[in-house]
């Protein structure tokens, strides 16, 4: 395909191959290097990371976290406490720097389980329309009537109450979205002319759709991810309410917002500082995921 | 309109007048230059061909006349003026007004240019209420009168796009542009999107109302065919600016630019089959990285050092017909294609 | 007889100081105040029925008592019984056949004179009525007969004798139905009592609107309309007092007592409640089934620290796994040679834990809640047992599936809060088997002995000295360790006026009155 | 386009038949049952567990106790609440006004926010306007819902008289729960808008809408907002459905006497008739409203009425 080597005009053409020699990748990381907003998420994504990987080492989990001292209840913000004490004499300040694992990896693992089985079912409904399409969309409206709360009961008390089964509970109640989203992206893109041109190439139909109309639905995914992280976070709250949250007294975004919530009027702080932990949490989820979003859609590119 | 017509002002003679368009795109990595200098000046009734390779800047021009450039490119000009208005000093509401009446524009694929949830009917009706207001049904009469004006029978007014063939919806955008008896109409390739038969149907059917309403207009063409079956006068454009201007006969018999003899020589000649087709070497060269002198120079088989070196002028070689070729310093200077008929051939 | 009414009197003076401010009766105010013919009162737990044989929970029973009567009523001021339907009674010596002169200017509420026979029917018909509560079927199924002898006069016949039959019989359930009503309409008939007040509009935890019965056979009540809505968040129900949409908020959030108190026009009243916190543990847990290891916690434990910790200190300490209201209540433990649990002694603590099977501890117990409330508490409890070396692993579960693991005995040690009554007999179920109540699965021979003793002993001080027996046992082999009586708060606007608030969250609001 | 309707309302037999069977394992799943409840308000001995079970034919498996349930179910008979006795229909539509009523204010105020600032963020892309709409968009949804609702209540309800705390008392009472469950839906909507109208700012036929002389408001509020349309609608009549199955914690916070509340008292009492009742008449109601959203599609855009009538819809 590619013409004779043209002696004349040929720095054009070493101008014009400027694009090829690039990899995709490094395309994608060049466009998400500019978007400003994605490397503040970023930044702060790492910076949560950090904090949960090594606050063994800041924090000594019996006596600073877990330890209690009802003299030392209910103190407002001040210097020695940032954000005050809770209700039962704990430092809010270290509880929500340690707290991050919990909801960082609640929040994250809870919306991968989503995603993975939402992805493969609603991809399989979005290429294979007919009966398999059927099938799965009931059976997606089936389980998406159950309330989230009957769901956390159920896993939580069959397989004990732990991280894991709190991120299983939130991870299934999410699923049912994932499998709209990825279900309308594939169906619009299962139409464009390149899938059946792929299809002439007896390429298998789990390749095309793997390699070929997954990438391209990425899109809504990457938003559904990031809204989804925000909403099991929060839903970690509903949940610690009825005891099916993270194991007392691991200190758990969710579940301190849940215990100060008698508190809002008279220590408000108490629901405060947790809130904003996760309102820069999910804000830093979605600014890498409106990044990657639109460095990964070709459409959008500049 | 009637009174503007009949007027004996020479100035009424130019229905569009455009000194030294230059436009650029300007990105983070480049700066694209789209446009770098035209002059266009088209008398009323005439139409003026605007030919040559894609990317050569001929959209771009076009959507320039509208004030419609999309966002970053950056419009620079003299002067610009349409049925003896300025349209550079246009504020929004004055374009508004301006843009649909004084000067309209068909676009070229027909597939994505109508609004997909809204009737044919609708759409005529709608430019109509724009620019001369009246009653909802009677927009809608009118508008069902322009669709029989380009062909289709009136009674699908009610029909929505997806139920049109590619022809028929490039119909409805004509009707679309003369709905409100534009002065000036510029073609971006109306017809390219659509095949041989319907295409010569749609040219035919513009011919006819262009000369009943005595419109002046912009056919905008990479193919040479339609220029010499419609066109009065043609420009060619090469990399941003405009290389040969003339009568359709100065161009095409008495050619003078090497860029415009390597276009005829693209063209297959039925009548000597043997002919082997000499296509121009090489690609159109990066609008971002222009080279300095004339842009033609890496492909011209002409070059001399003079060409990369020196930016060619505009030069006369007679009252109707200009070249901007350096080569021709050299007053002997010919090129290979034969001129045909003599001077008024 | 007399003498029983004389104890009672005597405890209910050492109790009477709490309810002293209770009837917050109003001074005679001037004369030309008026009052709202609408008094709204925000509550908290959610009721689901108006037939009282249904239901026996607290808010229910605070709704029949209004709406229906019984025919001996119990006063929480005195501790005793007064008479209700029934002018005055009188017991066979063997404490089974109880006979009634009822009165006969009663009328329900919808017009039907109230006779001896709708005694009778109430019994027949919550006897077998499938939605009848299970506690209110057993009472009912311990009755032999009902004899009607005139419209004023009946008898009911006992299968076998028992001395506090007026104290259960007294409760709001077995108020009386009247037959023709209930026969008419089976889903609203259950409505129709007696009470100063008339059902008018119920919508399941929502709200219930009760109207004045003129024709109340004592006296009409001064408010015309009573609306109780049911508001479940605590910090909204107190905003709705602020706002003034209701004129009574019961059970304000422990937490925002201290606003209260801030603000004007709003009272708070606060009352050491009748529900004890307590921990129970599990003997058939090999472990745990060890005097000495519960001993040792029960002293390790610092009650106080909970209180504040779990409660923001509203409630009082507790010695005893006794009511300190209920009929025999015993705490001189000095005085037997005992030493009380509270305030809390590390060295007795560890002193038992040297004779326990665990000397220096190392051993992890699982602790199990079924409310947000009490994980608070098993966290303080956690970190205080750190200091005999006992890891407690804390474990909250939905009240169903709580209430599952108990009966199915699969818990080792759970916190529990149960409200208590007068009946010195009702303590029963926490000490013999074959009681849900029985969480600690406590079977000991001589307690049990002891309660069917007390049930049948008419005198009055061996009666008294059983149930100091049982406390004495309990006490040295703690399956329980009593915890803290939680209070229970009401915050009303100063307008409001005859109001009764008592500990037991039964509030009576038969006499209210709001001025305008 | 009626014959589409029918058939999507006939495949939402198998649906609510696969609910109710789901449930109804679940709640076996659960730990505890009706049972328990009753003993955890009082004591009970076991005789009186042992007539209970049987008044509850709990000793039976529950697959009989499906069989019998779904008895009732074909004859249109949700049976009745094992806490209150009465019928589960006549409990749940007794909740569904309130319900309806907050999942429409939710998504006006829902609508109200999201649009105009996803239509705004979209035309003013990747400037410093459209990350600061997103960020906005995006706070409804991490203010946990309890702590926005109490916070509307103490700094409105309080100040303003009109504007009761709580219940369900006329128009006024729903402002506060509105806005607490609307800006909780902010998030996804205005990101859908956004993404849904860049797609359409591309197309070449607003082009022409500029050339025939339109001003830029009406080709972005008309011609480009009807196209973009279709994603808002799906997004927010997915929303919608939603909120009919009751917001549980905003209920809870303003005493509003709504389906959610009542679905989850009804699991934490193990009530299961009355879980499974109601949340068939759930999936119901929320596979109207879906069918409702998918035949607007029609409307909105000819090309689907077109693949309507041609019966199946094979695809968007």
């Amino acid at each position: 395909m590619s013409r004779k080597k043209e002696t004349r005009g040929s720095e054009e053409l070493l101008v014009s191959r400027k694009y090829v020699r690039q990899s995709q990748l490094r395309i994608i990381l060049h466009n998400l290097r500019k978007n400003k907003g994605a490397m503040i998420g970023l930044a702060i994504i790492t910076i949560l990371v950090l904090v949960s990987c090594f606050a063994d080492v800041l924090f000594d989990y019996d006596t600073e976290i877990a330890g209690l001292d009802i003299s030392q209840k209910l103190i407002r913000p001040c210097k020695e406490h940032l954000f005050g004490t809770d209700d039962l004499g704990r430092d809010i300040f270290k509880r929500v720097l340690y707290g991050a694992r919990y909801s960082l990896g609640v929040g994250f693992a809870a919306t991968m389980i989503g995603m993975a089985i939402g992805v493969v079912l609603g991809a399989i409904a979005g290429y294979y329309c007919g009966i398999a399409e059927d099938i799965i969309m009931r059976l997606n409206d089936v389980l998406s009537a159950v309330p989230s709360i009957l769901m956390g009961i159920v896993i939580v008390s069959a397989l004990g109450a732990s991280t894991f089964n709190l991120m299983l509970a939130i991870g299934i109640t999410s699923v049912p979205q994932f499998v709209r989203i990825t279900r309308a992206a594939v169906l619009s893109v299962r139409n464009q002319e390149y899938v059946e041109a792929l299809k002439a190439t007896g390429m298998s139909e789990a390749r095309i759709i793997a390699f070929h109309v997954i990438p391209n639905c990425l899109s809504p995914i990457i938003v559904q991810i990031t809204l989804r992280i925000a909403s099991a976070i929060i839903a970690t709250s509903s949940l610690s309410f009825l005891g099916l949250g993270v194991p007392v007294p691991a200190p758990e975004w969710g579940s301190m917002l849940n215990l100060g919530r008698s508190y809002v009027r008279t220590a408000s702080y108490l629901t405060i500082f947790p809130g904003i932990a996760i309102l820069i949490t999910v804000l830093a989820f979605n600014l890498l995921g409106d990044g990657l979003r639109d460095a990964l859609d070709p459409k959008l590119r500049k | 309109m009637e009174e503007k017509r009949n007027s004996g002002m020479p100035e009424e003679e130019i229905a569009l007048e455009l000194k030294n368009l230059r436009v650029k795109f300007v990105l983070e990595q480049e700066t694209v230059h789209a446009v770098n200098g035209i002059d266009i000046k088209l008398r009323k009734g005439h139409t003026l061909g605007l030919a040559g390779e894609t990317g050569a800047g001929k959209t771009t021009t076009a959507l320039s006349l509208l004030r419609l450039v999309p966002h970053p490119g950056k419009v620079e000009c003299d002067k610009l003026e349409v049925a003896g208005k300025d349209v550079l000093s246009m504020s929004q509401k004055e374009l508004q007004k301006f843009r649909g009446s004084d000067l309209a524009m068909i676009f070229q694929d027909p597939m994505t240019s109508l609004n997909p949830v809204f009737t044919v009917g609708q759409q005529i009706a709608d430019t109509i209420m724009l620019h001369n207001p009246t009653t909802k049904e009677d927009a809608f009469k009118q508008a069902e009168k322009m669709l029989e004006l380009v062909g289709i029978p009136a009674v699908r007014a009610v029909e929505y796009p997806h139920q049109f063939s590619g022809g028929m919806k490039q119909r409805v955008v004509i009707a679309i542009a003369l709905a409100c008896n534009p002065g000036v109409l510029i073609a971006d390739e109306p017809t390219t999107a659509l095949d041989v038969t319907i295409q010569a149907q749609v040219l035919a059917m513009m011919k006819k109302l262009r000369d009943e309403r005595g419109m002046s207009m912009i056919m905008i063409t990479h193919d040479l065919g339609i220029i010499a079956d419609v066109c009065d006068e043609v420009a060619i454009m090469y990399a941003g600016r405009i290389v040969e201007y003339g009568t359709l006969r100065d161009v095409f018999n008495h050619t003078k630019h090497p860029y415009t003899e390597g276009l005829f020589n693209s063209l297959p000649n039925i009548r000597n089959r043997e002919e082997r087709l000499k296509p121009i070497p090489g690609l159109m060269p990066d609008p971002s990285k222009l080279p300095k002198g004339c842009a033609f120079a890496p492909r011209c088989q002409y070059a001399t050092e003079a060409c990369r070196e020196k930016r060619p002028e505009e030069r006369m070689v007679s009252d109707t017909h200009m070249v901007a070729c350096t080569a021709y310093d050299d007053p002997d200077f010919r090129i290979h294609r034969p001129e045909k008929g003599g001077k008024n051939g | 007889m007399k003498k029983l009414l004389m104890v009672l009197l005597v405890i209910a003076l050492a109790t009477g100081l709490c309810f002293a401010g209770a009837a917050s009766e109003k001074p005679a105010a001037a004369a030309a105040v008026e009052y709202k013919d609408t008094a709204v009162i925000g509550f908290q737990t959610k009721t689901s029925s108006i037939s009282p044989p249904t239901q026996t929970s607290v808010m229910h029973r605070l709704f029949f008592n209004l709406t229906h009567d019984t025919l001996v009523d119990y006063s929480e001021e005195t501790s005793s019984l007064v008479p209700g339907l029934a002018k005055e009674w009188k017991v066979s010596d063997d404490f089974r056949t109880w006979t009634f002169t009822l009165r006969d200017d009663v009328y329900f509420h919808n017009g039907e004179k109230f006779t001896a026979d709708d005694v009778l029917f109430t019994w027949e018909y919550a006897k077998n009525d499938s939605g009848t509560n299970a506690t209110v079927k057993t009472t009912y199924n311990k009755i032999e007969a009902v004899n009607v002898i005139d419209d004023t006069h009946v008898e009911i016949v006992l299968k076998n004798g028992d001395i506090d039959f007026l104290y259960t019989y007294s409760n709001e359930s077995y108020s009386v139905l009247n037959r023709e009503a209930v026969t008419a309409d089976a889903s609203k008939g259950p409505g129709i009592g007696t009470g100063p007040y008339m059902n008018d509009e119920f919508v399941a935890s929502d709200h219930t609107t009760l109207q004045r019965w003129d024709k109340y056979w004592g006296g009409a009540a001064p408010t015309k309309t009573l609306e109780f809505r049911f508001i479940s968040d605590a910090t909204t129900r107190l905003a709705a007092l602020e706002a003034g949409e209701i004129d009574v908020c019961q059970g304000p959030n422990n937490t925002e007592h201290s606003i209260i108190r801030g603000m004007d026009g709003i009272e708070l009243y606060v009352c050491p409640g009748m529900n004890l916190t307590f921990l129970a543990f599990n003997s058939e847990v090999p472990a745990l089934n060890d005097p000495n290891l519960r001993l040792a916690i029960a002293y390790a434990i610092n009650n106080q620290e909970i209180i504040d910790g779990a409660a923001s200190g509203v409630g009082s300490v507790s010695n005893g796994m006794w009511g300190f209201f209920t009929y025999g209540y015993y705490d001189d433990w000095a005085g037997a040679g005992l030493a009380a649990y509270q305030p809390t002694n590390l060295e007795k603590a560890k002193e038992y834990l040297a004779k326990s099977n665990y000397p220096n501890g190392g051993l992890k117990i699982r602790m199990t809640c079924n409310s947000a409330w009490t994980v608070g508490a098993l966290q303080i409890i956690q970190a205080q047992l750190k200091a005999l070396n006992i890891e407690v692993e804390v474990q909250q579960l939905d009240s169903a599936g709580f209430t599952s693991m108990t009966k199915a005995k699969e818990h080792e040690v759970v916190i529990q809060s149960a409200a208590l009554t007068g009946a010195g007999g009702d303590m029963a179920k926490f000490f013999t088997a074959g009681n849900t109540a029985n969480t600690a699965t406590y079977n000991s021979e001589k307690v049990s002995e002891l309660f069917k003793l007390a049930a049948v002993e008419k005198d009055d001080a061996k009666r008294q000295d059983y149930y100091k027996q049982i406390q004495v046992i309990i006490h040295e082999e703690a399956p329980y360790i009593p915890l803290y009586y939680a209070g229970t708060g009401v915050a009303y606007s100063k307008k409001v006026s005859g109001a009764v608030w008592n500990g037991s969250g039964k509030f009576d609001y038969s006499k209210v009155k709001v001025e305008k | 386009m009626l014959r589409y309707a029918i058939k999507r309302l006939l495949l939402m037999i198998p649906v609510i038949i696969g609910v109710s069977f789901l449930i109804f394992f679940i709640m076996d799943l659960a730990p505890g049952n009706i049972i328990d409840t009753k003993i955890a308000e009082e004591n009970m001995t076991e005789e009186e567990t042992e007539l209970l079970r049987e008044q509850y034919n709990l000793n039976g498996s529950m697959i009989s106790r499906y069989f019998k349930y779904m008895g009732g179910l074909v004859r249109g008979d949700l049976g009745k609440s094992y806490i209150t006795g009465k019928p589960v229909l006549e409990s749940y539509l007794e909740k569904m006004p309130a319900t309806i009523v907050l999942a429409a204010a939710s998504i006006l105020v829902s609508i109200i926010i999201s649009i105009p600032l996803g239509i705004y963020s979209a035309i003013k892309r990747g400037t410093f306007t459209d990350n600061t709409c997103m960020v906005l968009s995006f706070l409804g949804l991490s203010i946990p819902n309890f702590w926005l609702g109490l916070m509307l209540i103490i700094t409105i309800a309080l100040n303003v008289k009109w504007i009761p705390t709580s219940g369900f008392r006329g128009l006024a009472s729903v402002i506060l729960p509105a806005i607490t469950v609307g800006t909780g839906l902010t998030a996804t909507l205005a990101r859908t808008t956004r993404s849904s109208m860049l797609d359409v700012l591309n197309q070449d036929y607003l082009r022409t809408e500029r050339a025939k002389g339109n001003s830029e408001f009406r080709v972005v509020m008309r011609f480009a907002l009807v196209n973009a349309l279709i994603p808002i609608i799906t997004i927010a009549g997915g929303q919608f459905a939603a909120c009919l199955g009751g917001s549980v914690l905003t209920e809870t916070i303003f005493a509003w006497p709504g389906v959610g509340k009542l679905i989850i008292d009804s699991v934490n009492s193990r009530d299961v008739p009355m879980v499974v009742g109601c949340i068939i008449m759930k999936s119901f109601s929320i596979g109207l409203v879906v069918l409702g959203v998918d035949l607007l599609y029609a409307v909105i855009d000819p090309r689907i009425k077109a693949m309507y009538a041609r019966g199946r819809r094979r695809s968007r």
